[in-house]
């Protein structure tokens, strides 16, 4: 037999579900700095990033409540996909674009994004996309699945085409690396060599459709081989291995050899959205053991080991992160709607005469703000 | 099979849609619903709800998460003999689907001289005014009518719904199903499970009036009503036809109407500018113009996209946009 | 950057078309080229002959065989301040486009309140009649037509190709610029490479005329041309009017116009039904009621998919039928 | 490190260029029969297909003749692919479907597709896809890129639903492998595991546009991966190895083993089509070097060195092919034109009374057929 081509797509675990580091030495023995990889300066460096999860837990179960008391539409919950999401936003520069699918808000607060602006964009407000302390380059919100992933692509097309060192992120979910549009980012990104890195958010379920339903392949990951992408298949919970991943891919893109495609294993621990009710369709001891290899605990439990945290100081962090969110509620409930003509006035650069008509009968009709 | 027993409560739209699509399945053995969430999960709407357990993973199919996929695959079994019914779970992710739609569905028959055809439902939840987010509240009608080969329909009943789903699902070519969602619950009608279809390709006179004509057509069809009322109220005689199947139209319903009214009000959730209600207005201006006592009207979304939630339903239609479109046209004789 | 002399000799419409492609391009360097082919082949129709020898591979980009990648890569690139001008090769294979051009391209600016827009121009070969094969020959522009924040441009002549492609690519919004190929080499025409947008966003009057406005726009604007030259030769005046943008359309060019001929008849190439003419003749009906002497005449495609072309000339609007249709409207007064 | 997966494809080569066998054995010793694989008994089991792929060529010059003098549209030559399609065609049994794209003639002919129908669709009537002769069942040309694959897909979903022991077989080239269509049926074959065998023709060209700049990939096999099917690469210029995979992907798909992506190495020897100057776009070299290994000349050699062909027969079959062709060219140039109200006769199978109206219309404006 002659061979045609041959693959192996690797695995990336540093952090254990048990906050114990996987690796050659035994954990026991092993000189913790030593079996961290290169994304990871020191122990140390995963704080900030470990806070923000928190944080991020949360404004997650804040947001929710505002959603049940009818104070927010719809809402898309990150709980359980903190360590993914937190670690490819840190592993990003401002020059960078992000592109987001909807649930990302871990990436988007590490780029800058105001916590209102999330809950704007929910409470059915066009200006939760003005992304006011975000880089004002990175897309919005993108609801159609994926198309985010071959935006992204045209973005790092234009970086590459300009000769600039910028690198574009893209997120969608398990669900979402079905889609064809996901497929024409990596076809893309391989023909023309693009710096973009395509992150398969593998969350176990797009909304009641389970991962096993959505493909064939073993692997989300190898998706990437279809465009001769670079692949690689993360333990999405471990924020160490997360940053790994994300370093390792920017590095190529900088150098210009071309897009990667990252799985990142996780699990949706909350329902799809506010408006879904999972327990139409999955079973409670998946959930259960899910909760086991959630991101947070064992990040905190290695941390706690390095001296690093304690309860104290979680207990501030958690009452500190409570203020903060509550004055972005509280910024959000207090933003007035916008006047009938907002409608109209972002839709063209020059208004055309039609546009400009309605526009003045549509205030004519409902007062003018 | 065993014949179900006649409904006996009053159901909504949704579930009409739910009846409609039991019954056919039960039926027809060619008849299989696919797409997202379709199945255990009973589609985010709850149209499917019931029917994996009922019929089992190979009639309910959930697809893989793209519309692209939903559609050729649609076509695929559609020319092959079977008549799939399937879902796009909102309006707004519809557009993938438009090439297959639109070169192979509405094609299928013609390109092949009659040799394949393709008899299938694309439903989809359509239109505004539920709270929800950015994709969830498109007023898309336009994509598909100027689209030979294909029907598009849209209820606006339970029973409507009922009868024209049945309908769509035996018509032998493509049909477009649109679902107003925003009236899915909004109230129940007694809807026997009798399989009786309703004829497409026919407009619905759904109140009869004598001084001006309101044409209509899904979740408008509820304001237009209210509207006529009110217009009552005030001594004007509204008649109100409820378009149901766009394409192909039934403009004879529409044009005796006008004859006998003088006066045409469109009242639609899209856009305006070459929303279907320019359609109506034309064949009025090319076949009506010698009986119009007054301009055409429209009332109509505004020519930007449907806004977020908080301004939404400053963007549709309304009882008193309609009222004071009627009475515009009111004020010539 | 050397400024190019005055083109000497007259050139065709797709001449004028690489004409102002070659000149935005040298004068922008944020403007590139993107389409199957557009490359060393210089387009399957040359309207990109050259560009890549003279502007190289990185301005003139030949691209993986997707739609939906062209449109997609478009997007992100015009979101992140380049202009894009994509090619899709042929009318029939926008459709997997029409997802990123609704949901995206007519969107950016909207739905970022003007954070991010999307300044890109997607290029056509449009319509019937060159004896091409499926789905090489449609007039499918109703398809973009309801939808808010884009422009549909359609040129009629060298001149007019080179003026508004220039506009379009300077437009800050997406504009789907459509090419009817079946005049790309009709005749010639003296276009200074002078650099001069003509406005978008306004109808052109090719002809005055007292009697009846011909209403028409792309390849059918020489059949309306001539026919309005049958008229005359029979004593009817005919104004013809190119709308030359079709959205944001410039009604008020149309109704003054029949506000003077008080007749109007609509030509267009794509199926009658919710085809845009149905635009033109409810603004008509709205606006110029009481002007119209006759009932507004559409001279269309018929409600069918273009046939093959042996029977493709049957399909198209005729010099005949647009003086048929004129004279139907002559007879009442 | 830890793999999460790994792959290799095969490259199935039976017949080299100079028409001696690829294989284990010295050509010389070899037992030809002992090296052919399962796909074909004999070697006198090649005979006919032989003849087909020499039927072609013939039709072939003779399509493009016809078009030069003005009596046909545009139209796709095949030269170069006819031991690809020839051998796509002779795997299939009656009750499998076959989703064209353009070209195929080699496989329509084997299906029983009358070759004035070939000329009737490229001379503008679309009774050329009646396929007569063909299972009714079978789709017509696809002119929109790949979208045949995903229709297959959905023949062949149909298939496995009604529990019906049939494969459904679609074919695009090298460009349509970055369609999304392809990426879609690749994904829902292997979400479904279904009976379908998507085969690429790759010809070097999509048009003017290389293989190299359609995507990143080594091979175009390995796109199969995405969706976790059998993947293979096989030499589309051996009438052997084409039998032989499409064999192997057939019984996987009988026996509900799933879908396959072969790819097929050929070279496209005309211009795309006859609207087409490839000279604009590739050298003369490329073209030159492709000569060489075409796939009529390899199998020529073969079947004369096991005595079972020889010029005579050669002679006579072309005189016999032309004579064929030429009866098939007659009755397409002498099919009348179809009346008017064709255009409207096959859009419903319920005539909508617009319609009808304007069917009547178009009657009394051109006249009565
Ligand atoms: C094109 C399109 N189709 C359908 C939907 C509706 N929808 C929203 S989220 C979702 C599931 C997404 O699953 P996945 O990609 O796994 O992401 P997750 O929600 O799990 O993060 C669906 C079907 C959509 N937003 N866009
Ligand atoms: C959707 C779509 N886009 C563009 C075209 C125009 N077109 C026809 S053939 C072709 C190239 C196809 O190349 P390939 O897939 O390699 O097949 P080949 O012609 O080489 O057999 C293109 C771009 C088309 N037919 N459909
Ligand atoms: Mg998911
Ligand atoms: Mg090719």
């Amino acid at each position: 037999m002659t061979t045609a081509a041959s693959f192996e797509i690797e695995y990336l675990q540093y952090l254990k579900p048990d906050g114990t580091l996987a690796g050659p030495l035994p954990p026991a023995v092993a000189d913790a700095a030593a079996l961290l990889p290169p994304a990871v300066a020191d122990a140390a460096a995963l704080l900030p990033l470990f806070k923000q999860m928190l944080f991020l837990r949360t404004f997650d179960s804040k947001a929710i409540a505002l959603q049940r008391t009818g104070k927010l539409g719809t809402y898309a919950a990150c709980l359980g996909h903190e360590a993914t999401h937190v670690g490819i936003g840190a592993s990003m520069q401002p020059e960078d674009v992000f592109a987001p699918s909807y649930r990302e808000y871990g990436a988007q607060f590490a780029r800058g994004m105001r916590p209102r602006e999330v809950l704007m964009y929910w409470g059915g407000d066009e200006r939760g996309n003005l992304l006011t302390g975000a880089p004002a380059h990175d897309y919005p919100w993108c609801v159609p699945i994926s198309t985010q992933m071959l935006m992204a692509s045209g973005a790092a097309l234009s970086f590459k085409l300009r000769k600039q060192n910028r690198v574009a992120v893209a997120v969608c979910g398990d669900g979402g690396s079905s889609k064809t549009d996901f497929y024409a980012a990596v076809n893309s990104a391989g023909a023309y060599q693009l710096p973009l890195v395509l992150c398969v958010v593998n969350n176990g379920w797009a909304i009641s459709v389970p991962r096993k339903a959505q493909t064939g392949a073993e692997t989300l990951a190898q998706k990437g081989l279809a465009g001769g992408l670079h692949c690689l298949q993360v333990d999405g919970n471990d924020l160490v291995a997360v940053l790994e991943a994300m370093r390792r891919a920017h590095e190529r893109a900088r150098k210009g050899e071309g897009g990667s495609v990252i799985e990142f294993m996780t699990y949706r621990l909350h329902d799809h959205t506010t408006a879904d009710d999972a327990r139409r369709y999955r079973g409670e001891d998946e959930v259960k053991q899910a909760w086991l290899k959630e991101p947070f605990l064992r990040l905190r439990k290695f941390l706690t080991d390095a001296g690093l945290w304690d309860e104290a100081q979680e207990k501030a962090w958690i009452e500190e992160s409570g203020k903060r969110v509550d004055v972005e509620i509280n910024a959000y409930l207090e933003t007035p709607v916008q006047p009938v003509e907002a409608m109209f006035d972002y839709l063209y650069g020059d208004m055309p005469a039609d546009v400009l008509a309605q526009r003045e009968a549509a205030i004519a009709l409902e007062g003018r703000a | 099979m065993s014949a179900q027993p006649i409904t006996p409560a009053p159901i909504t739209l949704i579930e009409a849609i739910t009846q409609a699509l039991a019954y056919e399945l039960r039926s027809d053995e060619s008849v299989v619903v696919l797409g997202e969430d379709v199945g255990v999960n009973g589609g985010v709407f709850r149209a499917t709800a019931g029917l994996s357990a009922q019929f089992g993973t190979e009639r309910i199919l959930d697809t893989p998460l793209d519309e692209t996929t939903i559609a050729g695959l649609t076509v695929g079994m559609a020319s092959q003999g079977m008549k799939p019914v399937a879902e796009a779970q909102f309006d707004g992710f519809m557009y993938p689907m438009v090439d297959f739609i639109v070169c192979h569905a509405a094609r299928m028959r013609n390109r092949t001289r009659g040799r394949l055809t393709c008899p299938m439902v694309l439903r989809v939840p359509w239109g505004g005014g539920i709270r929800a987010p950015e994709h969830h509240s498109e007023a898309n009608e336009s994509i598909f009518t100027n689209v030979p080969g294909l029907r598009v329909v849209m209820p606006s009943s339970p029973q409507r719904a009922y009868g024209l789903l049945l309908a769509a699902i035996r018509d032998p070519d493509p049909v477009i199903y649109m679902e107003p969602k925003r009236i899915y619950r909004q109230y129940k009608e007694l809807v026997p499970d009798d399989g009786e279809a309703l004829p497409l390709d026919v407009c619905y006179v759904l109140r009869d009036g004598a001084d001006v004509t309101l044409v209509t057509w899904g979740a408008q069809v509820k304001e237009t009503l209210e509207a006529a009322e009110k217009l009552a109220a005030e001594g004007i005689s509204a008649e109100v036809i409820d378009v149901a199947t766009l394409t192909p139209l039934d403009f004879p319903t529409i044009a005796e109407s006008v004859a006998k009214t003088g006066r045409c009000v469109i009242v639609h959730e899209a856009a305006k500018t070459a929303g279907f209600g320019a359609e109506i207005a034309a064949r009025v201006a090319e076949e009506c113009l010698f009986d119009l006592l007054a301009p055409v009207e429209r009332v109509t979304g505004y020519d930007t996209h449907i806004p977020l939630f908080r301004l939404e339903m400053k963007y549709l239609p309304s009882v008193d946009k309609i009222v004071a479109a009627a009475k515009r046209a009111m004020a010539y004789s």
